[in-house]
C-alpha cells in the first residue's frame, strides 16, 4: 500500500511516491493507493504548472489504471476538509473513512507514506 | 513586514505564527503550498476570515494555477510574480 | 531597488529554488537590481553540475546559471554549509561561486530588501 | 533581527541560524536575537545529545555575550506554552510578548527567521 | 502497526494524523522533534493524554535526552533504540 | 528477522539519516539482518564522498560507510532521484551502489519489516 498525503510541487513526496508506485506496478505487487489529508490535492484537476516551471505529474495518476492498479481509495475527511469532492479529481478513488483506513493499514505488509 | 507563507495550513504552524507575530495591517503572502489558505469552502476558511480582518492577503497565481485551485475566498487579492515583487518594493519580508 | 535573496533547500526536494528564480527573474524585468544571490543550508546543492534531472523536467542549476550569464548576477554558496553537504570546488557549476558566510551579513547590510526562499 | 523558530536537531536549520548570529556579531552589526515557538527549544537546558550522535550545540549559545551580542528576547506565550520558564534556558533573555515581537520586526531592516 | 512521529505537534499535523488514521490500541512511538509531545507540562498534554486513550505512547531516550526533556507525561514509556527495534519486531510501521 | 531501511532526507538538514543509523545498529546488535538500505529522494544525498564536515561534527557517509564494512549490509542509491540531485558514480562513497527504484519494491516484498526515515 502507497498513502499519499502531502500536497503537489512545494515538496516532491508525491511526485517520487509517483514514481515508485508505478515501478512496483511493474513487479505486477497487489497494490492499493490511498490519498488522505494533503496527499488528495496531488489528484486535485485544473493544473496548470506553466508559471511556476515544474512538471505537471497529474496526469500520470490517470495511468494508474494502465499499470492494473485498480484499488485506489480517498479519505472522505480529507475531501470534505478541503471542500472537495471525488468530480474536483483527475482520478476516481474509492470513498472511504478514517476507520477503514486504519483497518486497510493494518492488513497490509508493505505500507510507504509519501 | 510582509510575511511570506509557503506551506499547507492543514499542516504546518506557519500561517498562525504569521499571524500572531505580525502588525495589524501587516499583508501576508501565500506562495507554494501555502496557498491552500486561499481556497474558498475548506474547513480552513473561518480561520483564515479572522486572519482577514487584520491582515490584508494575497495569493500568488502562478502557484494557485498549478495546484488547479481558482475558488479564492472572497478579499484575497491574486497577484503575479510582478506583483510579488511590487509587495517586496513596499515592505521588508520575513519567510515564517 | 537593491534585492538580495536567500535560498535555504536544494532543486527538486522542494520548491523553494523554482520560486526564487521565477521572483528574481521578475526583479530583473521590473528593473531591479540583484546583489547577490546566497546559497545556504540545503541550498548549496542547487550549485552542483551533475545534476542531470529527467529530459522532460526542468534543469534547476542550469536555470540559475544561465541567469547569472544573462544579468551578471553574483551567486555564492556559503563555504561551511557546502562543505559539509559535499559540494566543492570540483562539482560547482558556472556561475557559482563558494564563499563566506559573512558576504551573506554583508548583503543584509547593502540590499534595501532580502527575499529568503525557504521549506 | 535573527528569530530562531525551530527546534534542534530533527533538523538543522537552528545550528546553521547559530552559525550565521556568530558571522553577523564579528561584523560589529547591532544584533537582536529572538526565540519564539519551538525555537525556545533550541536553548533548553541540560541537553544530552550523545545518544543521537549528533554535536550539542547548545553551549555555543552561551557565547552570545562573548561576542557583545546582548538583545535577546524570548516570547512569553511560546514559553508558556511548552511549559518552560527562564530557569529551563542555558541563557538568559529578555521576556515579551508577541505584540512586542511584532513591533521589534518592524523596526529591523535586516530580518532571518531560522 | 507501530505509527512512527517525528515532528513537533506544535508545528506539524503528523500527530494528529496518527492519531486519526490508527487502528485502536497501536502503539505510536514518538522520536527526534517528535518527543516534545511526551514532554509534561505543555499546552498539548491534554492532547496526548486523549490519544493515550487509544494507543500506547513511546518515547525514544536517545531524543530526549538530547532535546533535555526530561519530565514526561506519566504513562508514556521511554525506550531505547533497543527498545525501538523490539517495537518494530511486534509490529509493522506507518512514519508519519 | 530480515528489515529494511528506506531513507528519504539527506545528511545534516535532517535528523533521518542519524536516527536510520542509531536503528540499524541497534537491530544488527539484536542479531536482525539488514537486507538492504535503501537511499531515495533527498536521501541519496548521503552517498557522497565529498562531504567534509566540521571535525568536531559527526560524517554521516563514513558513518553509513564503516556500517557496510562491518556488516556487509547492501546500500542502494536510487539512480532516478541520485541523478537529478547530482549523484553519481563519480562522488559516491565506498558501501553505497546506485540501483533501481525496483529494489525498494524487492525489499518490501523480501523483508518482513521496513521502517521509513523520513523529514
Amino acid at each position: 500500500m502507497i498513502v499519499f498525503r502531502t500536497a503537489p510541487y512545494g515538496t516532491i513526496y508525491a511526485f517520487e511516491g509517483l514514481e515508485n508506485v508505478l515501478i512496483m506496478g511493474a513487479y505486477d505487487q497487489d497494490i492499493s493507493v490511498l490519498f488522505i489529508d494533503d496527499g488528495i490535492y496531488a489528484i486535485k484537476d485544473g493544473m496548470n504548472t506553466e508559471g511556476t516551471g515544474i512538471k505537471n505529474f497529474s496526469p500520470t495518476f490517470r495511468a494508474l489504471e494502465a499499470y492494473d492498479i485498480e484499488k485506489v481509495y480517498v479519505d472522505k475527511e480529507s475531501l470534505e476538509a478541503r471542500g472537495l469532492s471525488v468530480d474536483d479529481l483527475v482520478i476516481e478513488p474509492e470513498i472511504i473513512d478514517a476507520s477503514q483506513v486504519a483497518q486497510m493499514m493494518e492488513d497490509q505488509k508493505n505500507f510507504f507514506i509519501f | 513586514m510582509l510575511h511570506l507563507v509557503n506551506t499547507s495550513p492543514f499542516e504546518s504552524s506557519d500561517l498562525e505564527s504569521a499571524a500572531k507575530y505580525s502588525a495589524k495591517d501587516s499583508p501576508i503572502l501565500l506562495f507554494e503550498d501555502g496557498i491552500y489558505a486561499a481556497q474558498a469552502g475548506t474547513a480552513m476558511e473561518g480561520r483564515v476570515k479572522e486572519i482577514m480582518g487584520d491582515h490584508p492577503i494575497y495569493a500568488l497565481k502562478a502557484d494557485l494555477e498549478a495546484r488547479g485551485i481558482s475558488n479564492i475566498i472572497d478579499g484575497i487579492t491574486e497577484v503575479d510574480y510582478t506583483g510579488f515583487v511590487e509587495l517586496v518594493e513596499q515592505h521588508k519580508t520575513a519567510s515564517w | 531597488m537593491k534585492f538580495g535573496i536567500l535560498i535555504l533547500e536544494g532543486p527538486y526536494q522542494h520548491e523553494a529554488s523554482d520560486s526564487a528564480y521565477q521572483f528574481a527573474k521578475a526583479a530583473v524585468e521590473k528593473g531591479h537590481e540583484i546583489l547577490r544571490v546566497f546559497f545556504y543550508q540545503d541550498g548549496v546543492l542547487n550549485s552542483t553540475k551533475l545534476m542531470e534531472p529527467q529530459a522532460d523536467d526542468r534543469h534547476v542549476q542550469k536555470m540559475w546559471s544561465q541567469f547569472a550569464a544573462d544579468t551578471g548576477t553574483e551567486f555564492i554558496v556559503c563555504v561551511a554549509a557546502a562543505k559539509r553537504r559535499g559540494i566543492n570546488d570540483d562539482v560547482i557549476a558556472d556561475g557559482f561561486k563558494i564563499g563566506g558566510l559573512g558576504m551573506l551579513t554583508e548583503l543584509a547590510i547593502e540590499a534595501d530588501r532580502v527575499v529568503t526562499f525557504r521549506a
